[in-house]
């Protein structure tokens, strides 16, 4: 039964998406594209349900050879334990909610089959990308929805910042992809194999290393892991995701919050048993730092999606945090409740956007062909209005574009306010998402997750008796508050309070059925006891991570490594499953089989407080008023800055490439014109301004210019041989006499 | 061998007695017929080289059984090498003699001096081919010589033609003389003319110290002066250029292709019969001497051709670089080396007699013998274009035309010698070459021209003519005639 | 080697041989350089005298000063014109010109002083035969009997050619 | 008069002819030049049959007999055609005679 | 019999265009057409029926030909020719019929010279004899000069002629190497003895046989350097590579895609047949790790992945971006080459084949781009993709497969590669990798300029791509995919002749 079904829900979406290629190509189109693709994702959703039910235990694998070179073999394959069936369900029910909410989002727009079909082929590729139980395949899944990324990104391209956002999006990831290539190559070149599993499998091999491949091994892992930086956007490769907003509102939800950018997770926690003590605190201090810069950055957004994206970043930093401490589980658990959560925060904005934007296109009476086009003219229209006047430092050169300080007035949290009279559902799902995003206690999924990852961090601070990890657990939890500060700062400036813009506010409106109901059934999923059906803990077992020792000075020993498993994931279920586990394989011998270490009742207490914390200044600042956020940014301006500059990266990454350009104009004076005017972001562009002019300059003038001399060299020799035949007879004759002469005295030296 | 008498010889000469008959009765049927644009006197002509033709095979064939035999006291030799030569320069007189029908450069008034001074040269080449005698060898080279002088200057009211003469006669004076002065030393080193015996007598007197390396050097090198200027090699090629470009079209044609195999098969004649064997290249190396001849000979072919505007003195760089991918056969003593010297000579009769057609083709439909005026001509006249690429990219030695096959074997040989410096400054400049015999074609393919230029059209003839060069051109490679050549080479060389 | 009259009439020739020689290299004026040119043929003939070459002598002094000569000095009138009688020498081409001569000349010289083939062949004096007839019979019944007969033919084409070219204008 | 008395005369008559064709401004000069390299040549053939051969071998006479009327040949076909020289470009000196070139 | 005819089917077609009246045009294309459609058919044929299981070379036709030098029309294919077979015979009508309507004068002898250029490419994967093998190679030069000399762009003279001095130079060092090979093809410990030979699998035995003057290590890397200069002009590998943009530019689509496609493999073609089968010790002078010798090989896979994408970045004219992507992916090639294991090698004939697949379409696209808007410029366009939505399309697909994107056969090839590359040459595959991120800006840019943005309202009325290019881009298209998805589908063709080779490269 797991063959078919796992086929099933892969070749679903992909048939959607091939029907659409194929008529493309005999320039047809078939006219409910949307509806073919939906129900492709509901099939889906269904069999997924179906496989949840068909895991046992014991993951099975299924491959079929796909490469063989003699004695080397590239399979292809499902591998299928728990984890994979919760992705899956993960995946397809996100993608089915986002496909159903969409049919009301993008009705109208001129693409409207296209996307539709770049939705199935994302989904197809997730999907692919969580069921390969190899290197290569989840690599191939991995670009696929890098593509997808790319290709509905840059679904309104004729918006330049979508076009710049996309290419930027897809460059940004490419580089983490190739340090994954890296890592994988190295590890083929120690195992000759990509799988995973089995007893040939990367995983098994692995295991028996010595001590003696253990840098080796590291590095391979932080390698493979950046992969999962570029994708899941982690410091410093981050900055391309909350451009990546100006995607649809319904792919940001599913790609940039759901299941795309947690595919890094999903890879992390896939390469979880050979990660090595170096490689895990790599990745921890990643996600820790990416936590903590990406909520400071939220909190000084006023884009809506912005606010959401820096959110889903600071999330992902969490699971990776989680991962990196060796809480599997929880960091796993987090990917899931975070998926749900933050789709139904973004389909929530997108619904508050809708709402805007219908009025928009009232006002405008424009064609809806043409609807998107509206954002560019208001864009400057509004630019003038722009409160912060330092944005303009930078705005006044050519060459930074898009980093999120031009926002569209639909996404505008200043022109919202109120909107919880207008738009009750919307109002109340996206509450609930809130509080589950910001970790209020007990009845809301995120609380635990989090907290299952908080304790877990703090668990290994105090078994190791690491710095590191109480650096870590300080950020972690600081993070958390400053999480649950910005989502009430966002839901307080959007729903409550007095409408900024009484015009737009006029307009706006509930959307319909078809964005609601998407809504509502989110909203279910992110109370815990729903989630406590699917997310069948029981069998999401840790797997062994044979290379990760602990440090000397650990209090604890290694064999009484423990998993992120306190009360919170005790509630699923997860201790006993772990128990049971770690007794049968009578390595692990702690504390679990009478209860939970101590460190997740401290976390716990501290999240809340910080949570609560978190939520009383948001309600001081930004519906009380008691606090002014002005003040407050002028009394700490430089902090302000830096945060409202996100970090300055992409103004590094611009400055450094601008004065190269500077340094580049002076000297390739001539190519500027033809140059400059395109915008590549971060790396493309240092590439292109600098080191690809040289490149062409010296192809162009040393390397053909090297053959160019030695033809006229060439050249100049016959001209001179001509000079000698200078048509009189007796310079023909001195010419043969010396000759001889000259013939004769060489050989008579030789 | 018991060289045959005059009187035996007669029989075996009938080839060399037949062109002075036909020689005489041109000139004499010439006096007879009144309508001076007759072409009975070149249809004459060609019958003569006809049965010359079949006179060279039945002597060849029947009288000799195709043993070497010495002729006339042994002053000239019959044995195959000499044979193939007659073979050869009979096809390219007679395709000289095709050429002139069809040049409107000659003066129809003169043709009767004109075929029959071909004829007498036609004998001077069987005679260079066949000689072993010093005075023999200098008598055949100024029969030669001194026609080719008068032909040359042919067009008597042509200042061109008088100055390629001038320079001609003045160049090859002082050439031959140089010859002459060499062979004497030789004569008295050897105390004869005879090549077989010099070869001994000299290897004598070097052993017994006699002699000095350096008189036969000396004696070596003022008879290359001579036999140089034949084959156009540096630094003795400095008249062909101005000659070929003066000259009448057919005449340099017939120059650059019969001359020069004569001038080869003397050289190889005199060279390996007379210096071949070991002691004497011991004491003077000639083939190390040849071998550098060679290189700079191909080298300031092809780099003098390269600037070149005018295509008949284009080609005439052109043959002075085969002249020396030809030495390079010659410096190998091997039967290959010859052999693929022979075989050259055959490809390259087609592809340069052809490429010379050409230029006699273009020259009298559209009046110039530059570069520009070649313009367009593959839409004026495509077929003509075509066989012109054919031609000029074989003489290039691009595959799958004849001239790769003999520059392979040319290759072939001399790196089998081990001459890699060698072969891979004559590879290096059969690149370059290609450079301006591309801009021929690019003239003809590739550059605008004025669109009011009428096409071109040729006679049936024309074309059949040219197919005569062409299709050789294009399948004389894939012939299994290798062998052949190599053998017939094994006649000369001193074993 | 005794210094006999026969010895210094042997260096008189061989004196007037290369002195008229380099007159007719060097002088200006080319008829006085054809004249001695007649002389240096002379004084060649005189040497062929002395290596009793008779008939040889004889055809030098025939061919050379009746045939070549006479044809030169027509050339020469036919070609120049007072003023043309002159010739130009350039001080560069001499040198160069000279430079190449006296380096030929070493080369011979040395090659004919270190050549023991040809060392200490002293003309004993014996006289010899005429050589007449000799020579006809080589001519005509010998070994030369082909260069003759070549020869012949090389002479008519010379005649036929020269004809032609040097005609001013073809008849018709 | 030994064979090097001969030979030495012959080398200088060579060469004072080399010198002539290389110097002399003048075509008919140059020709009277190429008439010293000839009758050099023809001395040296003289002077071989003496002393290199036996006394009744008296092929090399033959030879530069031969060698006369060659020169007799070439020397009206030379004359030939530097009247046809005089008569197109009006000179006989080579530098004038040069259009050809390159 | 199968391949013979299959070689000489477009020479017979050659004649009979040559032999049709200059006037119907019409009728030259289709018998064009039908010459290059057989041989399509016989390769697929032949692709079907070869036997995959074994590494010997099938379908052997052996007749003496010059028998002075022992030389034979010796043609046979193995698994790496018949897959460059059936590529070379598919891009054949593909672009006759992308010559359909753009070729505007001379259609007859441009088709003539066309079917002429099938001939010498379908003869040169098919030969088994070293001297047939150069006849083949040397034949694809005359027709290519002048169909780029006279059917190209405005710089053609320039562009033919260099490409024709490159290649010949390249050509003539081969030849020396070619016939030193013979010359000592019958010398065993330094004695002369017996027939010297051509034959190229007698050449590759003796070559590893002890005491063959073949199998000396000297020699070998003489011969090697030979060859390889020949072979790397035609690649083309840095420094020999500046004739390639040119002739790509200015030279008419059908023959860019001819270019990239097919000529550019003979390079690498002649690269695993001769210098690797035959010269196992030369090769492993240079890519045996040791010192910059030992790394030069793979050192010039990574000039021209890095050196051939930073290029086409700095481009600003399409089609010369993608010739210069064309450096770059068969740097990937050398790499894979250099790497002398299973994967390497399989990686590099795989990305040979997809190579010649994608850049065909590439050059395809940027020909229907051409032919509607005149240039070329990058710049000069812009959002092209809300008016050409399928050809976006197309290009995109096109691009994604060249950029390496997982799922597309361009990725496959160039994924062993690396792999296989890694583990001989470390920080020299690492370093390659920048080739990868690189590739994708180049063309992510280009998309963006051209597809991406607002409408240039120049070309509002620019035309869809139309019936006739699709049907020259859908089989490419349908290949890359089928490729990406399904690489088997290909190396199962070789995969027992790279085990072969492999066997002799490790032999030594």
């Amino acid at each position: 039964m797991v063959v078919p079904l796992i086929s099933l829900i892969l070749l679903c979406p992909l048939a959607a998406f091939a029907i659409f290629g194929l008529l493309g190509l005999a320039k047809r189109s078939f006219p409910r594209q949307d509806y073919l693709s939906t129900a492709a994702m509901l099939v889906g959703f269904v069999c997924s349900l179906l496989l949840l039910r068909e895991v046992v235990p014991n993951p099975e694998t299924h491959t079929v050879k796909w490469i063989s070179l003699g004695s080397i073999t590239f399979s292809m394959g499902f591998y299928l334990d728990s984890v994979t069936a919760i992705m899956l369900l993960v995946v397809t029910l996100v993608s089915s909610l986002v496909h159903i909410f969409s049919i009301g989002y993008m009705h109208g727009d001129p693409r409207y089959p296209r996307f539709f079909a770049f939705l199935s082929l994302f989904s197809f590729s997730m999907l692919f990308l969580v069921v390969s139980d190899n290197l290569l395949g989840i690599y191939i899944g991995w670009e696929l929805v890098g593509l997808c990324s790319y290709l509905l990104i840059g679904f309104w391209f004729e918006k330049d910042s979508a076009a710049n956002a996309c290419k930027k999006a897809f460059l940004t990831t490419r580089v983490g992809d190739v340090g994954m290539f890296i890592g994988m190559m190295m590890l083929f070149t120690k195992f000759k194999t990509l799988s995973l599993y089995g007893e040939g499998g990367i995983f098994t091999l692995a295991a028996s290393l010595n001590t003696g491949d253990m840098v080796w091994l590291s590095i391979a892992g932080v390698l493979i892991f950046c992969g999962a930086v570029g994708k899941s956007a982690q410091v410093p490769l981050h900055t391309w995701l909350p451009d990546a907003m100006e995607g649809p509102t319904p792919v940001s939800a599913l790609i940039h919050a759901a299941t795309m950018v947690a595919a890094g997770v999903y890879l992390t926690a896939r390469m979880f048993p050979i990660l090595t003590e170096t490689s895990s605190l790599v990745i921890a201090y990643i996600g820790g730092i990416t936590a903590i810069v990406a909520a400071t950055i939220a909190i000084v957004r006023f884009d809506i999606k912005r606010v959401l994206a820096y959110s889903t970043v600071s999330q992902l930093g969490y699971m990776m945090l989680g991962i990196g401490v060796g809480s599997y589980v929880a960091g796993l658990f987090h990917l899931t409740t975070h998926a749900f959560f933050k789709a139904l925060l973004f389909l929530g904005s997108g619904s508050v956007i809708h709402a805007f934007h219908a009025m928009h296109a009232h006002a405008h009476d424009d064609e809806h062909d043409h609807a998107h086009e509206d954002h560019d003219t208001h864009e400057h229209a509004h630019g003038d209005d722009d409160a912060h006047g330092h944005d303009h430092e930078h705005g006044d050169h050519d060459l930074v574009h898009a980093h999120g300080s031009e926002i569209p007035p639909d996404q505008d949290m200043r022109n919202m306010g109120g909107l919880r009279h207008k738009m009750p559902i919307t109002f109340v799902t996206m509450l609930i998402a809130t509080l589950s995003i910001s970790g209020v206690p007990f009845v809301f999924s995120g609380f635990w997750s989090k907290d299952a990852i908080l304790g877990g961090v703090l668990e290994r601070a105090m078994e190791w008796n690491s710095v590191h990890h109480y650096l870590l657990f300080g950020m972690a939890l600081l993070a958390a508050g400053i999480t649950a500060f910005y989502m009430f700062r966002l839901i307080f400036m959007t729903f409550f309070g007095e409408p900024r813009n009484q015009e737009m506010h006029n307009m706006a409106h509930e959307s319909p059925l078809s964005m609601t109901v998407p809504l509502l059934i989110l909203a279910v999923l992110s109370f815990p006891v729903v989630n406590k059906f699917w997310f069948n803990a029981d069998y999401v077992k840790p797997p062994e991570q044979p290379h990760l020792y602990a440090p000397q000075h650990a209090h604890v020993s290694p064999d009484s490594k423990t998993e992120g498993k306190g009360f919170a994931l005790s509630l699923f279920g997860v201790s006993e499953a772990v128990a049971a586990e770690e007794a049968g394989h009578d390595t692990h011998v702690d504390g679990e089989h009478h209860g939970h270490s101590p460190a997740h009742d401290i976390a716990m207490v501290l999240s809340i407080c910080v949570a609560g914390l978190g939520i009383l200044l948001s309600w001081l600042f930004y519906h009380r008023r008691t606090l002014s956020a002005e003040s407050v940014a002028n009394s700490f301006r430089p902090l302000y800055n830096l945060f409202w500059h996100k970090y300055y990266f992409d103004e590094f990454y611009d400055g450094v490439l601008v004065a190269l350009t500077v340094w580049k104009a002076r000297l390739f004076a001539q190519f500027d014109g033809s140059v400059v005017d395109g915008i590549v972001n971060g790396v493309g562009r240092l590439t292109r301004d600098f080191l690809a002019v040289f490149v062409g300059f010296f192809d162009n003038r040393v390397v053909d210019g090297i053959v160019n001399r030695v033809a006229e060299v060439t050249w100049a020799v016959g001209g001179r041989i001509r000079r000698i035949q200078t048509g009189a007879i007796q310079t023909y004759l001195f010419v043969v006499l010396a000759g001889i002469v000259l013939l004769i005295l060489i050989f008579r030296a030789l | 061998m018991q060289p045959l008498s005059n009187i035996e010889s007669l029989l075996y000469f009938s080839p060399e007695i037949l062109l002075v008959i036909f020689a005489a009765a041109v000139v004499l049927l010439d006096l007879v017929v009144k309508d001076r644009e007759s072409i009975a006197v070149a249809y004459l002509s060609l019958v003569g080289l006809g049965c010359v033709f079949a006179a060279v095979l039945i002597t060849h064939f029947s009288f000799g059984n195709a043993d070497p035999v010495s002729l006339f006291l042994g002053m000239v030799r019959l044995d195959e090498f000499s044979t193939f030569f007659k073979i050869l320069l009979l096809l390219a007189t007679a395709a000289t003699v095709l050429f002139s029908l069809r040049s409107e450069e000659l003066d129809a008034r003169l043709q009767g001096e004109y075929y029959a001074l071909l004829l007498a040269i036609t004998l001077g080449m069987f005679l260079m081919a066949s000689s072993t005698n010093l005075l023999m060898i200098f008598i055949s080279l100024e029969t030669v010589s001194l026609t080719s002088y008068i032909l040359a200057g042919f067009l008597t009211h042509n200042p061109r033609s008088s100055e390629a003469a001038f320079k001609y006669i003045t160049y090859g004076a002082v050439a031959s003389g140089t010859m002459l002065f060499g062979l004497s030393f030789l004569f008295g080193m050897a105390g004869s003319g005879d090549l077989g015996h010099i070869s001994v007598r000299l290897t004598e007197l070097l052993a017994s110290g006699q002699v000095s390396p350096l008189a036969v050097l000396i004696a070596i090198t003022f008879v290359l002066a001579g036999v140089g200027y034949k084959i156009a090699s540096v630094p003795f090629h400095m008249w062909s250029p101005d000659v070929y470009e003066g000259a009448p079209i057919p005449i340099t044609a017939f120059l650059s292709v019969a001359s020069k195999s004569a001038g080869f098969a003397l050289f190889i004649r005199f060279f390996y019969a007379g210096f071949g064997s070991t002691e004497l290249m011991q004491a003077v190396n000639w083939p190390f001497m040849l071998a550098i001849v060679s290189a700079l000979t191909m080298t300031v072919g092809n780099l003098a051709a390269l600037p070149q505007q005018n295509v008949k003195r284009l080609l005439a760089y052109s043959s002075i670089a085969h002249g020396g991918y030809l030495l390079m056969g010659g410096v190998l003593l091997s039967a290959e080396g010859v052999g693929a010297i022979l075989f050259y000579l055959v490809v390259y009769l087609f592809m340069n007699l052809g490429a010379f057609y050409v230029v006699v083709l273009i020259a009298n439909e559209v009046g110039s013998e530059m570069i520009e005026g070649y313009r367009g001509l593959s839409s004026r006249a495509p077929l003509v274009a075509w066989a012109m690429v054919i031609f000029l990219v074989s003489l290039a030695g691009i595959p799958p035309f004849a001239g790769f096959f003999g520059k392979w074997l040319l290759f072939t040989a001399v790196l089998e010698q081990g001459y890699y410096w060698l072969a891979l400054v004559g590879l290096l400049n059969s690149v370059v070459s290609l450079y301006y015999y591309a801009r021929i074609v690019k003239a003809m393919f590739l550059e605008d021209y004025d669109e009011e230029a009428t096409s071109v059209s040729f006679s049936t003839g024309t074309f059949a003519l040219l197919s005569v060069f062409v299709i050789p051109t294009i399948l004389i490679g894939f012939l299994n005639i290798f062998y052949t050549f190599s053998n017939i080479s094994v006649a000369v060389i001193p074993m | 080697m005794e210094f006999t009259l026969k010895t210094f009439i042997f260096y008189g020739f061989a004196f007037l041989t290369i002195a008229s020689a380099l007159v007719v290299v060097t002088v200006r004026n080319i008829v006085h350089a054809a004249f001695s040119l007649m002389v240096t043929l002379f004084g060649v003939a005189g040497l062929y005298v002395f290596l009793q070459a008779d008939f040889l002598a004889a055809t030098q002094v025939i061919v050379y000063v009746g045939g070549i000569l006479v044809l030169i000095l027509f050339g020469v009138m036919m070609t120049s014109g007072r003023l043309e009688m002159r010739i130009h020498i350039e001080r560069g081409q001499l040198l160069l010109g000279g430079l190449v001569a006296v380096a030929l000349l070493m080369l011979l010289l040395t090659v004919i002083a270190n050549t023991p083939a040809w060392k200490n062949l002293t003309d004993d004096g014996t006289k010899l035969p005429p050589t007449t007839e000799r020579i006809g019979e080589l001519i005509l019944n010998g070994p030369f009997l082909l260069p003759f007969e070549v020869v012949s033919v090389l002479l008519l084409v010379a005649l036929i050619g020269a004809a032609m070219i040097s005609r001013k204008e073809i008849r018709d | 008069m030994t064979l090097q008395h001969y030979l030495v005369i012959s080398a200088i008559l060579f060469t004072l002819g080399i010198f002539a064709v290389l110097t002399r401004r003048n075509a008919i000069s140059i020709l009277m030049g190429i008439e010293l390299i000839l009758n050099s040549c023809n001395l040296n053939f003289a002077a071989f049959s003496r002393f290199m051969t036996p006394p009744e071998d008296i092929s090399g006479q033959v030879i530069a007999i031969f060698g006369i009327v060659l020169a007799a040949a070439e020397a009206a076909v030379f004359l030939a055609i530097i009247l046809a020289i005089y008569r197109e470009f009006g000179s006989i000196r080579p530098n004038d005679v040069d259009t050809l070139k390159g | 019999m199968l391949l013979s005819l299959m070689i000489f089917v477009p020479l017979v077609g050659m004649i009979v265009v040559l032999l049709l009246p200059r006037e119907s045009e019409e009728l030259v294309k289709r018998v064009t057409l039908l010459f290059t459609l057989i041989p399509l058919a016989l390769a697929v044929a032949l692709f079907i029926s070869y036997d995959r299981s074994t590494a010997g070379t099938q379908y052997v036709v052996n007749v003496p030909w010059i028998q002075a030098f022992n030389i034979q029309y010796h043609i046979g294919i193995d698994g790496l020719s018949v897959t460059l077979l059936l590529l070379t015979a598919l891009l054949g009508p593909i672009c006759v019929i992308a010559s359909w309507r753009n070729i505007e004068k001379g259609i007859k002898a441009y088709m003539a010279l066309f079917l002429l250029l099938e001939t010498g490419m379908l003869g040169f994967f098919a030969a088994l004899d070293l001297f047939l093998f150069y006849v083949f190679f040397e034949l694809t030069l005359l027709p290519m000069y002048f169909l780029i000399g006279i059917w190209g762009g405005p710089r053609r003279e320039y562009a033919a002629i260099k490409f024709f001095l490159y290649t010949l130079f390249g050509s003539v060092l081969m030849l020396v190497a070619m016939i030193a090979v013979y010359l000592n093809s019958n010398v065993v410990n330094g004695v002369a003895d017996g027939l010297r030979t051509f034959d190229i699998p007698t050449l590759i035995t003796l070559a590893a046989t002890q005491g063959h003057a073949l199998a000396d290590q000297h020699f070998q890397i003489w011969v090697f350097v030979g060859f390889f200069i020949g072979f790397a002009v035609k690649v083309p590998i840095f420094p020999f590579h500046t004739w390639l943009p040119d002739a790509h530019v200015e030279a008419p689509t059908a023959i860019s895609v001819i270019l990239a496609g097919i000529l550019l493999k003979m390079g690498t073609y002649g690269l695993v047949r001769v210098n690797m089968a035959m010269f196992p010790q030369g090769l492993h002078h240079f890519t045996n790790g040791d010192g910059f010798l030992g790394n030069s090989l793979a050192l010039l896979g990574f000039i021209n992945i890095v050196y051939g994408s930073f290029c086409a970045l700095a481009q600003t004219d399409f089609k010369k971006l993608v010739a210069y992507s064309s450096i770059g992916h068969m740097g990937f090639v050398i790499l894979g080459l250099a790497a002398r294991n299973s994967e390497g090698i399989t990686g590099a004939i795989l990305q040979m084949f997809n190579h010649g697949v994608i850049s065909a379409m590439l050059f395809l696209l940027v020909g229907v781009l051409y032919d509607r808007a005149h240039h070329r410029e990058i710049n000069g366009f812009g959002g092209l993709g809300s008016k050409m939505p399928v050809f976006t399309g197309i290009t995109t697909l096109a691009f994604m497969a060249s950029l390496g994107l997982p799922g597309l056969s361009g990725f496959v090839g160039e994924a062993l590669s690396l792999l296989g590359a890694y583990e001989k040459f470390k920080m020299l595959t690492i370093l390659s990798t920048i080739g990868i991120v690189v590739g994708a800006a180049y063309f992510l840019w280009t998309l963006q300029r051209v597809f991406l943005g607002n409408l240039n309202p120049k070309y509002e009325a620019l035309p869809e791509i139309n019936g006739r290019e699709i049907l020259t881009l859908a089989p490419l298209g349908i290949l890359t995919i089928v490729l990406g998805v399904w690489p088997n589908f290909a190396i199962n063709m070789f995969s027992e002749s790279v085990t072969n080779l492999i066997n002799v490269l490790q032999a030594i």
